[in-house]
């Protein structure tokens, strides 16, 4: 396709060793109508400037590797457009709220830490079926965790939590989503309570909400809070009533 | 040599985005809460240690009126916010169907403009 | 300790939300805006304390007076820390929030009996 | 020492890791990725898994089905181990929380799909991947003891006497070069569409895992047949699944018309009808693709010719129940509504027939050396893969060389050599020097641009022996300048100029036995059609390619008879009964 016109890009710039804090580096780049910000970033990598470094592999919105800070927004540059930025230019900054490593590439360590610590898998008491059956659950069960099972673990949504990024303690949005997809399992004996009913847990949200828009994936991760807080809170008072 | 880059503490978040912004004046809405709650108060004790007048000139005072019109929008404000969040927390299930939130919202504002209409009308019925 | 705490605490938040939405726009509304303006009349002041009398209706309004309170107490702690970067000194801005609230439930106890 | 060191955090490393710690909590595991495993590119699997589990379905239709739809050259004890272990896999992953769509009364559902003759496929939505590898992963986490080398990148693998010994791997967080002493690896690395300019794959299909194997005296075995996919969106090559075809949709040329009832693959009819029509096997609706372009049928575009992938008739309803993320895609995309718009396509590099040569239990001729998943060849896709065959795939046989890697470390107990020492320094070095920069030298992307077309041009849905031929000398040409490529990049943290320039070498070798093996099998089966040999030559080709690696890095092929139990090589029919 001819190129007819170029967008700016203002990439942010972090070289341990080299640089004290990050700093912008502005690259010119086609500006081509089904072009992601992702597209730009490799341009960018092919021809301009073989030394930027990020991450990315699916290009196609499912691997969660390609968030960044595109204009002040948490967003996968793979699904984020470059004509959504007009004349730009771009600006396209780590994600917040994380350790930056180099350029665009952040510590993502924590964020699987958290992951871990809320026994992100099937918790079962007694008898297991044998592999010959399936543990039985309508489309209606499924329905009930499934939305909560679609986070692809970009962390936009930590990014955009406030509370998370002043106090990188807070067990965030992502893993507490990932608790109630469990919990919410038919198949599932759990409810995840000792990890999630913690000041950092799940009463450190202040529902700024910021999460759930961010989120590409329709996860809610607000809700998913929220409705744990009730959860919770209804437990504490009637301790005998689990789930 | 390959530390990793931490970021500062941002202390003009709340600035850096409209909802953010639009976040904090809806926290900020409780201090408004706790003024009603005052000015109630303050009601209740002319009526039982008489001074009623004294409050009532009090209220009318332009800079009261002032305050307590921003405390009129701040507690609609509040109103319609936390009526309208209420459903993330309450997920209703019937007979499998999810009760989409409008419905609870919609609920949770005509209770709102009952209950305002059974007070008024407690208030200002003729004695 | 306070870990136990932040389940009812959220409960009583809740709640407070809750009752803050339903009453307290018409009240502020009615006797903080229309009445001062005189677009309506005040009641006397006999009206208002007979509404006042019976026993259910004070224990009602020192139960709204609380639970507003610990509504407010509750948005005002967290929003400080995360305004002001106060999160270190939860505990003090903690007992002094929900103190304060406890205190003008005592108030409004005192008041109405 | 780690008793089985995996190198790849996909579906089939994370299977193997877990048939490890599962059966033996004595032996020490390691799973290396170069990115975190739930970024690894099965999570980009759309359409479904494949195993027998209905009434009305049986084993051996399923393994007819597998080789006819491999043209005959699947090994069918290794086909027969494969349909026979898949059902249990699928529900050892429903055990372990895999959210599989399901009927009403709570069963797991299936769907058809294409060159199957059964419904068969399970499914989770239409990103079956995503859960299936998200449900492992998650899973491991449950093991405290499977240890994880994240965006840790393997180099090389440490071979002495025949027998590995460990591998020798980038940390790229730090630059840190380490060899990792380890009694077993098993290769689990995935494919190679990267090779190729227009593909369904993720950047990180490199196809590394073949190149060390390769690299390390291992032979790899039916490289020629590249499966191309029939729909993918013309720029960016994303997939849109077979199961929006199983699911009722119509591939239409740009008149409108039906098109593949032109090529031998029976009559259209309003609902899907299994073996037939758009649900043929892949290579044949590719090759239908080509001679509709040929006869001026297909639309132009930007990106080249394009078909039409229809779904309008079957509503929003249905489209959003079972292929929600096709429309996702297509609107994120392609800005347009499959529920009320035709959808581009054009075929595009999907998937790797061949690979690592391996036994059942996943083990190659390297003693301690396994692979496991798209980067091996068991031999059980033959000439063609059926869609939804390679998901059960990965974890049968994920599961088999854990399994296998495991006995051999129990049974296997001597110490590091000192192999692992000396060849961890010089690779050391060697990487250290590639880090020191070189100003003039072409960039990696240019090298590899051209080895992407070379490949295409030769190599694609139809191929000529004097492309191949030219191919073969571009491609080792293209070796030597890559050896000078230029590196601006001298940090040692993530420096993802040096990875793509060792992964462009790896991609280089590979393109090398894909060239050799297509150049040396004179016959046309399946995904591999010659156009100076159009048909299929069973006495002289009813074998496998292996592709050595001679001392001065040119390939070596030979052959390698098929085995053959119960079904005698026949005709592939579709659409007639
Ligand atoms: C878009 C798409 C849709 C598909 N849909 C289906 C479907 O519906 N049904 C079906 O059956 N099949 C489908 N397939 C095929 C199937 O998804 C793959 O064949 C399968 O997922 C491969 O899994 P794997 O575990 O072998 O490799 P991958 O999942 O690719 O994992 C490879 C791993 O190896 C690691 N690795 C690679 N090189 C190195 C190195 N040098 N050092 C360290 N680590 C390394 C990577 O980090 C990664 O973790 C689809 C494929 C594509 C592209
Ligand atoms: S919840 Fe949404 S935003 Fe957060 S990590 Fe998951 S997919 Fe990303
Ligand atoms: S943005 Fe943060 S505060 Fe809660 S609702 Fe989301 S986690
Ligand atoms: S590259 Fe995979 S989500 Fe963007």
């Amino acid at each position: 396709m001819a190129v007819t016109e170029s967008i700016r890009l203002e990439v942010a710039r972090y070289r341990p060793g080299q640089d004290a804090e990050p700093v912008f580096a502005s690259y010119e780049v086609p500006l081509m109508p089904d072009w992601a910000v992702l597209d730009g970033l490799t341009y960018v990598k092919d021809r301009l400037d073989g030394t930027l470094s990020f991450r990315w592999s699916c290009r196609m919105g499912i691997c969660g590797s390609c968030g960044m800070t595109v204009n002040g927004e948490p967003r996968l540059t793979c699904g984020t457009f470059l004509t959504e930025y007009g004349d730009g230019p771009v600006r396209i900054e780590p994600l917040k709220g994380f350790p930056v490593i180099r350029d665009l590439v952040v510590d993502i360590e924590d964020f699987l830490a958290k992951l871990s610590s809320v026994r992100p898998w099937l918790v079962r008491e007694g008898e297991e079926l044998p592999l010959t059956a399936e543990y039985a659950q309508t489309p209606a069960q499924l329905d009930a965790y499934k939305q909560y099972s679609m986070c692809i673990n970009c962390m936009l949504c930590y990014s955009a939590c406030p509370v998370y990024v002043l106090d990188p303690d807070f067990l965030g949005p992502a893993a507490i989503a990932l608790a109630q997809r469990y919990n919410l399992d038919s198949r599932d004996m759990d409810d995840r309570f000792d990890v999630l009913s913690q000041e950092d847990a799940v009463w450190g949200c202040t529902f700024v909400g910021e999460c759930t828009n961010a989120c590409p994936k329709h996860v809610d991760p607000a809700e998913a809070i929220q409705r744990y807080k009730l959860t919770a809170a209804l437990r504490s008072v009637l301790p005998w009533s689990r789930r | 040599m390959t530390a990793p880059y931490v970021r500062g503490r941002d202390r003009l978040w709340f600035a850096r985005s409209r909802r953010y912004t639009i976040f904090v004046l809806r926290e900020l809405t409780s201090v408004f809460v706790a003024w009603t709650v005052a000015y109630l108060l303050l009601m209740i004790a002319a009526l039982t240690g008489g001074g009623y007048a004294g409050f009532v000139a009090l209220a009318g005072q332009p800079w009261m009126i002032a305050v307590n019109v921003v405390a009129l929008a701040a507690t609609c404000f509040h109103a319609i916010t936390f009526l309208n969040l209420a459903p993330k927390a309450t997920v209703v299930r019937l007979d499998g169907w999810r009760v989409p939130a409008w419905m609870i919202q919609g609920g949770n504002h005509s209770a709102w403009l009952l209950v305002s209409a059974v007070v008024a009308y407690v208030v200002l019925r003729s004695p | 300790m306070r870990r136990v705490l932040e389940p009812y605490l959220w409960l009583l938040f809740s709640g407070g939300g809750v009752v803050a939405a339903l009453l307290l726009p018409v009240l502020v509304l009615l006797f903080g805006v229309l009445m001062p303006l005189g677009v309506l009349d005040w009641p006397s002041a006999a009206h208002l304390a007979g509404a006042l009398e019976p026993l259910p209706v004070r224990v009602a309004l020192v139960a709204v007076v609380a639970l507003c309170l610990f509504h407010a107490a509750h948005r005002i702690r967290h929003t400080s820390e995360e305004l002001l970067g106060l999160a270190r000194f939860d505990l003090p801005i903690a007992v002094v929030c929900y103190g304060g609230a406890l205190g003008g439930a005592a108030v409004a106890a005192w008041l109405l009996w | 020492m780690i008793d089985v060191l995996i190198v790849g955090g996909g579906g089939a490393g994370l299977r193997a890791a877990l048939a490890v710690a599962e059966t033996d909590p004595s032996l020490t595991v390691a799973v290396l990725s170069k990115v975190y495993p739930m970024r690894s590119h099965t999570v980009s699997a759309e359409g479904g898994a494949a195993a027998v589990i209905g009434a009305g379905d049986s084993l051996d239709e399923h393994c007819y089905d597998t080789i006819s739809g491999g043209d005959w050259l699947c090994d069918q004890d290794a086909v027969e181990a494969f349909v026979a272990e898949a059902p249990r896999e699928l529900i050892q992953l429903e055990h372990w929380g895999c959210p599989w769509s399901r009927e009403p009364d709570g069963r797991v559902a299936v769907r058809p799909f294409g060159g199957m003759k059964r419904q068969r496929t399970w499914y989770a939505a239409d990103k079956t991947g995503f859960h299936l590898l998200h449900t492992l992963f998650q899973t491991t986490l449950k093991y405290p003891d499977i240890v994880r080398y994240d965006e840790w990148y393997v180099t090389q693998l440490i071979v002495d006497d025949g027998r590995v010994h460990g591998v020798v791997a980038v940390e790229m967080r730090t630059g840190r070069v380490e060899a990792i002493p380890a009694r077993t690896v098993i290769l689990a690395t995935g494919g190679c569409g990267r090779a190729f300019p227009f593909t369904t794959n993720a950047t990180i299909k490199t196809g590394d895992g073949m190149a060390l194997a390769y690299r390390a005296g291992a032979p790899l075995k039916d490289m020629e047949f590249v499966q191309y996919h029939p729909t993918g969106l013309p720029f960016t090559g994303i997939l849109i699944t077979e199961a929006a075809r199983a699911e009722g949709g119509w591939l239409i040329n740009k008149d409108g018309y039906r098109y593949l009832q032109d090529y031998d693959l029976g009559r259209p009819t309003p609902a899907p009808k299994l073996r037939s029509m758009e649900l043929g096997p892949r290579d044949r609706l590719s090759q239908a693709f080509v001679h509709e372009q040929r006869k001026g049928r297909t639309a132009d575009t930007p990106y080249g010719p394009v078909v039409y992938l229809d779904l309008r008739h079957l509503g929003e309803d249905k489209i959003d129940a079972r292929i929600p993320f096709v429309r996702e895609l297509c609107r994120s995309y392609q800005n347009l509504d499959p529920a009320t718009d035709l959808i581009p396509v054009r075929p595009v590099v999907h998937y790797m027939m061949g690979g690592v040569h391996t036994d059942l239990d996943g083990a190659t001729p390297v003693a301690g050396l396994y692979a496991a998943g798209e980067t091996a060849c068991v031999s059980i896709n033959g000439a063609n893969r059926l869609g939804s065959n390679s998901l059960s795939e990965i974890l049968v046989f994920g599961r088999r060389a854990g399994t296998a890697a495991a006995e051999f470390a129990r049974t296997h107990r001597e110490g590091e050599p000192p192999a692992v020492r000396s060849q961890g320094d010089d690779e050391r070095r060697r990487l250290t020097r590639a880090r020191e920069g070189r100003a003039n030298g072409e960039r990696v992307a240019v090298l590899r641009e051209e080895m992407q077309h070379t490949l295409e041009g030769a190599a694609g849905i139809y191929r000529g022996g004097d492309v191949l031929a030219k191919a073969a000398d571009t491609l080792a040409e293209l070796c030597e300048r890559a050896l000078k490529a230029r590196a601006d990049d001298t940090s040692a943290v993530f420096n993802t100029e040096m990875i793509n320039l060792l992964e462009l070498r790896a991609m280089l070798d590979v393109a090398r036995t894909i060239v050799a093996c297509a150049l040396n099998r004179q016959e046309s089966r399946g995904a591999h059609q010659r156009t100076d040999f159009p048909v299929r030559d069973d006495g002289a080709f009813l074998a496998h390619s292996l592709v050595h690696r001679a001392p001065d890095g040119t390939p070596s092929v030979g052959l390698l008879p098929v085995t053959i139990t119960r079904w005698p090589p026949g005709e592939r029919v579709y659409g007639r009964d």
